[in-house]
């Protein structure tokens, strides 16, 4: 009965928020507009009026000096969801996430933890220009010490922020924001998503493809019309990029033999970059043919729609290299 | 603001003054209508209200003074002389725009009369006035810089860089805080400590004044005396222009989750062209008629700027990846 | 510095003020005799010269209170009560180090003391300061963060949002400037747009101090006026200490290159410890002999340390990847 | 006569530096203790001396401020080397260059250009710490409109750093600390490097090893001792990772047929990565065997040197992986 329930990713959100707020005193809110706007897409909405402004903090325009702040309430007592608006914006406080919030763990041999979970959402192909487009993504998957988190679907973003929120260790979570508004099933009943276990979306037996994000969905597209030309693929959604679960990744292609890896990251050190290389190194014997990227452009995006269409992944070049694999 | 050190302003200069305002305000009243009819790509922020710091600053400046703006950079890019119908195209991300249909709306640039660049990036401006200010120097241009940001911006990092930065190499940039009291819908009096920004030019050894941002005349008055200063080789000013913007933070943001009905109406009764003209026919500065010329004159240059607009073309896919090295 | 505010300090802890610069200087000096012998990992910053901020400053906190250092963190480390020889072996990169022989000199934590964290990027410390200090506000601890750096950091984007971030918040932080005139060998001179880095304080709307940082007794008063704001919730303080440090910016560097010898010699004859002995011994406050005696217990404390540290093991393979999440 | 003339590479930095300012008036050098102190290293030693502190100019501590005022003068007609000191506080930066410097040719339509050039000296294994230890160059190698360039002699680095000053496209330029004492043949003629020019250090027929910065030295020992067990090993320094010579690369393993590919950076979504990624794509049906990664270990860097020394890629580890495709 409460599977039934739909709601959309926003909506998934914000409960994950709310319940864990209500769950732990120790929960806290900040970043701009999240408070008194409830968030510029509304993913807050109602969390200041639930929690007081002690608990929901809308912060100046200091991304530096609130994220260091959020590292600070987090090695000493508190667990922060910090929100950086756009991930355009992430550079700002690059410092503070790499030299503080993804290393004071290890370098003070244990004695700090820092349960700070960082949300931003991607804007790309939005048309705001090139410095509001970027996901970054494949920074953080480098930097040693971040989990990172890319969920598609209402349900498994609410799930997998719960798990965020409770993980000890510095999470970045990636929202989409075209994907707010989809609805999806998401149970009325409390649940946990694990990290580093991939979702196989769809199952098949001739294609492995990997997507992330938005791009789940474009994969998902471009699985059913392979289906029309008799090419079963599989969609495996990694869900979190660190931990990654390898095992699903190589158990497919084991079984496809052929792999095609969707980013929406510019393809040079991204993520496909990094689940080919895992998969040459790794499952290389299984290979009937080369591993294919299906990329963002290496390129700022524009701001003209037509080109911004010519630049991102979707469903029509997911297709084209899968059938260079047959 | 120190009175009396300045001759009275010319008639002309006063009327000029008018004029500029009403093309800020004509132009961005098109672009929302742009947006209206789903023209525009990504979203939209107007200087409705905020005219007269635009204005009253780069009416101080030469053409080959340059100019650094923002995310809300309309009013900046036709202040300082760029023509309405590449600004216009290129917020519809046309290739006729000025930068070919790439930056849009946030990231107006045409150098050729000194606009330099707006950057969207909230108090990332600042620093690139401060190099084009030390290139300027270096050169031995002459040039002026003037960096635009909002009163958000004097929070970030970026901002005090850039102020210490151009004080110890007294450098010639003119910086202009355009408060408008909020940064989305977080207010001024949340997120800063100080009541006037003006007084963090003292942290930067550098002069500051905190004026009536919608009182275009004293607007003009203060930058004269920033620019002059920057000119001589005196080095950096801090000028905070305190205004409104009469819309919400985006155009389509109702703008009243975080501000009252009243204090919305309240500020649009100090609105600064209606103020200006005001200030021209009671002192028969200019004429009733010649101000309604003015305002058909600028009628006919928004017209032929959507028109151009309109009518020009995307770039095609030979435009993708040109520039990018 | 408002005088005449406080109590005279007790004799006792006039006393334990000298015990713990000299616990700083023959730890700092242990620790350059350690690098001489080519035991340290990476580069050492020593602050011999600079003792008396250190521990001024925290001879006004609790055990509960915390700090935040910087890449030149031994003494804020041993003053704010770190054991020694954790702290040594720590530098040498030892499994029995305070941070497992993973964070070395430069990145010091023993937060069971209140010794939070050092970071040694310049600057990046006042965030997290303002952090711990939100958080003991909403924890409702009452605890007073103290967040040392130096002149240097004072030009960083991160000092502006912390000191804005404080303020606004109302937080119990007191910033803690170590001015000693050079970052590396850039003098604040040619950095830094005001004369004193405490007139910043007022682009944040909160008290600065600029003192003697050699005089420990000023730098006991002025803390205790800031920590005692911070402990009542009425804001945080900036403090600036001007001070200097005897060695090069690192153990090695002779620190000669961008100072002159005068200079040094000069400063030396300030030496904070020397000052606050004799003061002691004018005043009758202490014997030589008394003091003698400290000299030798902390002797006796740093040898323990050293022998420590230098008996310890290096971190075994097991150690590699623990920690990392 | 000249050719044999050996400098190490801190001076033949320098000589780089020396001659093109000597050659264009607009170049400049700004950083943190470039000037008085001639860095810290001395790699810019006699610079303030003979072109004065206009041109040389130290700076505060404000590497946003700075490097952002380095894109502000180079969109206005200079031409400016700014140096971060090490790589590990480009992220304070990471708002200017990403934003700003990769991009604003492009969002511009061409109207600005920014040859710009910023050098870093990287520390890995000094032992001063995580936040002391990284090169982060697969942050840049990702984003679009970078140059990015890692010498490994001394003889790359002075013709790689002319051309990266004469280059109008914004350019990152990674110098390796513990290479700077290195001698090396330098001509005293002077000379230019191209971008995207691979350079192979060293010929072979059996296994290519790709790598980059002080492992290309580390590789060209391990291939010394493959030799012995009668492996030949080709050694391929890309010498510039953006653009990047796909076509060297591609070539030997076409002729060897394996490939290690090692990297200073942790795996995921590194420069190995990236290379394997392409190998694996595009000369797929040349290979025999995996593509395997030497890279750092996917960890913070510890300061303890027994730690430091299992983390960091070596002679060894090239080694060990080489002998796996046999
Ligand atoms: C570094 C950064 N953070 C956040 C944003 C999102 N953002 C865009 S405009 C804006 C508010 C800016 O306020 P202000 O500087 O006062 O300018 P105004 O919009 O009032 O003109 C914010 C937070 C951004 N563009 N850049
Ligand atoms: C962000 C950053 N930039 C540069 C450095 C290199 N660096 C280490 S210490 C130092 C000088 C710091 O000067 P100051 O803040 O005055 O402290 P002091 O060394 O004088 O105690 C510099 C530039 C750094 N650690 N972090
Ligand atoms: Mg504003
Ligand atoms: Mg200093």
């Amino acid at each position: 009965m409460s599977t039934q329930r739909e709601i959309n990713m926003a909506e998934a959100l914000n409960e994950a928020m709310r319940e864990e707020m209500r769950r732990d005193p120790t929960v806290i809110l900040m970043g701009e507009d999240v408070g008194v706007l409830g968030g510029v897409y509304g993913v807050s909405k109602g969390l200041l009026d639930e929690f007081g402004p002690e608990r929901v903090r809308d912060t100046p325009i200091s991304e530096d000096g609130f994220v260091g702040a959020g590292i600070g309430a987090a090695i000493t007592g508190l667990n922060p969801i910090v929100e950086i608006m756009y991930p355009d914006f992430l550079p700002c406080a690059m410092n503070q996430i790499t030299n503080h919030m993804a290393k004071l763990r290890y370098m003070t041999g244990g004695q700090l933890t820092v349960p700070l979970t960082i949300r931003s959402a991607i804007i790309q192909g939005r048309g705001s220009g090139a410095d509001h487009a970027q996901t970054l993504i494949p920074w953080f998957v480098q930097t040693p010490g971040l989990k990172v988190v890319v969920p598609s679907t209402p349900y498994d973003a609410k799930g997998l922020l719960k798990t965020a929120i409770r993980d000890k260790a510095p999470v970045m979570f990636f929202e989409t924001a075209k994907l707010y508004l989809n609805k999806g099933p998401v149970p009325e009943d409390e649940y946990l998503i694990p990290f580093g276990k991939a979702d196989i979306k769809r199952e098949g037996t001739d294609l492995t493809i990997v997507a992330i994000c938005n791009l789940v969905l474009e994969a998902l597209e471009a699985a059913k019309e392979l289906e029309k030309e008799g090419i079963k693929a599989e969609v495996v959604d990694p869900r979190t990029l660190v931990p990654l679960d390898k095992e699903t990744i190589i158990n497919s292609v084991k079984k496809t033999n052929r792999i095609v890896v969707v980013d929406n990251n510019p393809s040079a050190c991204g993520v496909a970059a990094e689940i080919a290389a895992i998969v040459a190194e790794e499952a290389f014997d299984y290979l009937d043919g080369p591993i294919m990227r299906v990329a963002t452009l290496q390129i700022p995006e524009p701001v003209a729609p037509p080109l911004i269409k010519l630049m991102l992944p979707n469903k029509e070049k997911i297709i084209t290299a899968a059938k260079k694999l047959f | 603001m120190e009175k009396g050190l300045h001759n009275e302003i010319s008639n002309e200069k006063l009327v000029s003054l008018y004029r500029e305002m009403v093309r800020v305000r004509l132009f961005d009243d098109k672009m929302g209508e742009f947006y209206a009819r789903g023209l525009c790509p990504g979203t939209l922020h107007l200087s409705t209200g905020q005219e007269a710091v635009a204005v009253g600053v780069c009416a101080n400046l030469t053409k080959e003074d340059l100019v650094t703006s923002t995310h809300r950079a309309h009013a900046h890019t036709v202040a300082k002389g760029t023509p309405m119908n590449v600004t216009a195209a290129e917020i519809l991300g046309k290739v006729t725009g000025c930068c070919r249909g790439r930056g849009g709306t946030m990231h107006l640039s045409w150098p050729e009369v000194g606009m330099l660049y707006s950057s969207s990036i909230v108090g990332a401006g600042a620093p690139l006035a401060v190099g084009a200010a030390l290139s300027a120097t270096l050169r031995k241009t002459n040039q002026v810089i003037a960096s635009f940001f909002g009163d958000g911006a004097a929070n970030t990092g970026g901002f005090h860089e850039s102020l210490n930065l151009a004080s110890i190499w007294k450098l010639p940039v003119v910086f202009v805080c355009e408060n408008n009291l909020y940064a989305i819908s977080v207010s001024v009096k949340r997120s800063t400590s100080v009541k006037d920004i003006a007084v963090r030019a003292k942290a930067y050894n550098m002069p500051g004044f905190a004026i009536d941002g919608n009182d275009v005349i004293e607007v003009y008055k203060t930058a004269r005396i920033a620019v002059e200063r920057a000119r001589k080789g005196e080095g950096p000013t801090l000028i905070e222009a305190k205004t409104y913007r009469h819309h919400g933070h985006y155009y389509g943001d109702p703008g009243t989750a975080y501000r009252t009905k009243e204090e919305v109406e309240e500020w649009k009764k100090g609105d600064p062209i209606v103020r200006h003209r005001k200030y021209l026919l009671e002192r028969t500065i200019a004429s009733e008629e010649q101000l309604n010329n003015i305002d058909k004159e600028v009628e006919e240059e928004v017209a032929e700027a959507e028109k151009f607009a309109i009518d020009s073309e995307f770039p095609g896919p030979e435009e993708l990846e040109r520039f990018v090295f």
